[in-house]
């Protein structure tokens, strides 16, 4: 799966951008972020507190119980500020 | 139903005659022009950076065109959105609704702002005197937008 | 703070930057361009001539805007209304108003054109198969302004 | 005193524009639209539904009671069509 991070999020987790395989056990969203913390560091720090992170899988914005697949673009990233 | 995101500057007048140019059919056309302004709340910026989402952002655009261009008898409507390094007094945002009625054309692109605001992958991070400073979502902006989902919500409802 | 009554067209992109130029404290600017449409109600029109009030015209613009900068923490605002004989296509009015604020903008916008519509002295002829016919006034447009007259009661009524 | 006349209110009373000496008995704007409507002809046609008339004293939308003099421009036209 790629895994796309930005704003805040990124500089965090420090990573812009990666592809992973999906974790074992992983089937939504709620599960890819709990996996997240695990990875400890800049990871654990940027999903410290979920409700300030917006989740996208495949450019569309997921709910925490949306179900994930190796095959899917999720990105991580704070409530959007544009306009 | 244009849409563009791009980090150059653009020609308020020149896409607005473009947006009626030749349509007979339109009464009122309303746009909103976004600027960088020199001040966030009390501090002074000297900058900022708009960080976006290739590929979702013009999806989220082309989605929120197609809402407002569903809820309002709109004949064009028009994004613009910039990214990158701006500095004060830079344009940001233009976002435009023609039609036939003054008051759809009002609310088309009063809708797209501020569904703009709270849907579109777009971040922006100020400098500050404290340095770069990444600008949190605004409970205003929510507001605003929610006015919008309940007209939708009523709406359904009477269907 | 700007008023013009012209039989020429405008550079709709010129006027709006003009506006806010050098002004790094606005953050958000509000247009309506209205326009010459080719059917009135369901007769096609050819053209119309817009007949003004010289000297009581200006005056009534100008009031309409100190009252939108009295409402509404706008930096500057702009009206241009264009007489004589005008096409299907053609630009009718401009009105615009720039403030820090995104809802300021578009509040103070909109009650220009409102306003405008039930009190500037203009009056339109339109050319139609059957001949010229004067528009009468609409009900909507009293409606439309009347928004805005409820809105300052309250405010009066607040103090 | 100076009247003006625009849009149909004008094509009915057949003129623009016309300096008069203040008629006699004339104080507020209510008296002078009777007065119209004694000329007769294009006059009379003009006023014949005064709810459709609006009027200005110097400039300034005036109701029917408002008070006028002979160095007044006093102008009468239909409700505004502009925007």
């Amino acid at each position: 799966m790629k895994l796309l991070y930005f704003a805040w999020v990124r500089e965090k987790t420090g990573i812009g951008e990666e592809t992973i395989t999906m974790p074992e056990g992983v089937t939504t969203v709620e599960d890819l972020v709990s996996w997240m913390i695990t990875r400890g560091g800049g990871f654990e720090a940027a999903f410290a507190d979920k409700s300030t992170v917006r989740v996208a899988v495949n450019q569309e914005y997921a709910k925490i119980d949306w179900p994930v697949t190796d095959d899917d673009e999720i990105a991580f990233f704070p409530p959007v500020t544009g306009g | 139903m244009t849409i563009k995101v791009q980090a150059e500057d653009f020609d308020v007048g020149a896409e607005l005659v473009a947006l009626t140019d030749g349509d007979h059919g339109v009464g009122g056309l309303c746009s909103f022009v976004g600027l960088v302004r020199d001040m966030a709340g009390t501090e002074p910026i000297g900058a900022m950076t708009l960080e976006h989402y290739p590929g979702m952002t013009e999806k989220a655009l082309v989605e929120i065109e197609a809402e407002a261009c569903e809820r309002w008898p709109l004949s064009s409507t028009l994004i613009i959105h910039r990214y990158g390094r701006l500095e004060p007094g830079d344009r940001i945002v233009l976002v435009a609704a023609a039609s036939a009625h003054r008051e759809a054309a009002f609310d088309g692109c009063h809708f797209l702002i501020d569904w703009l605001k709270t849907r579109a992958p777009f971040w922006k991070l100020e400098d500050t005197p404290d340095g770069g400073q990444w600008v949190s979502a605004r409970a205003d902006d929510d507001k605003a937008a929610a006015r919008w989902a309940a007209a939708s919500d009523k709406t359904e409802a009477a269907e």
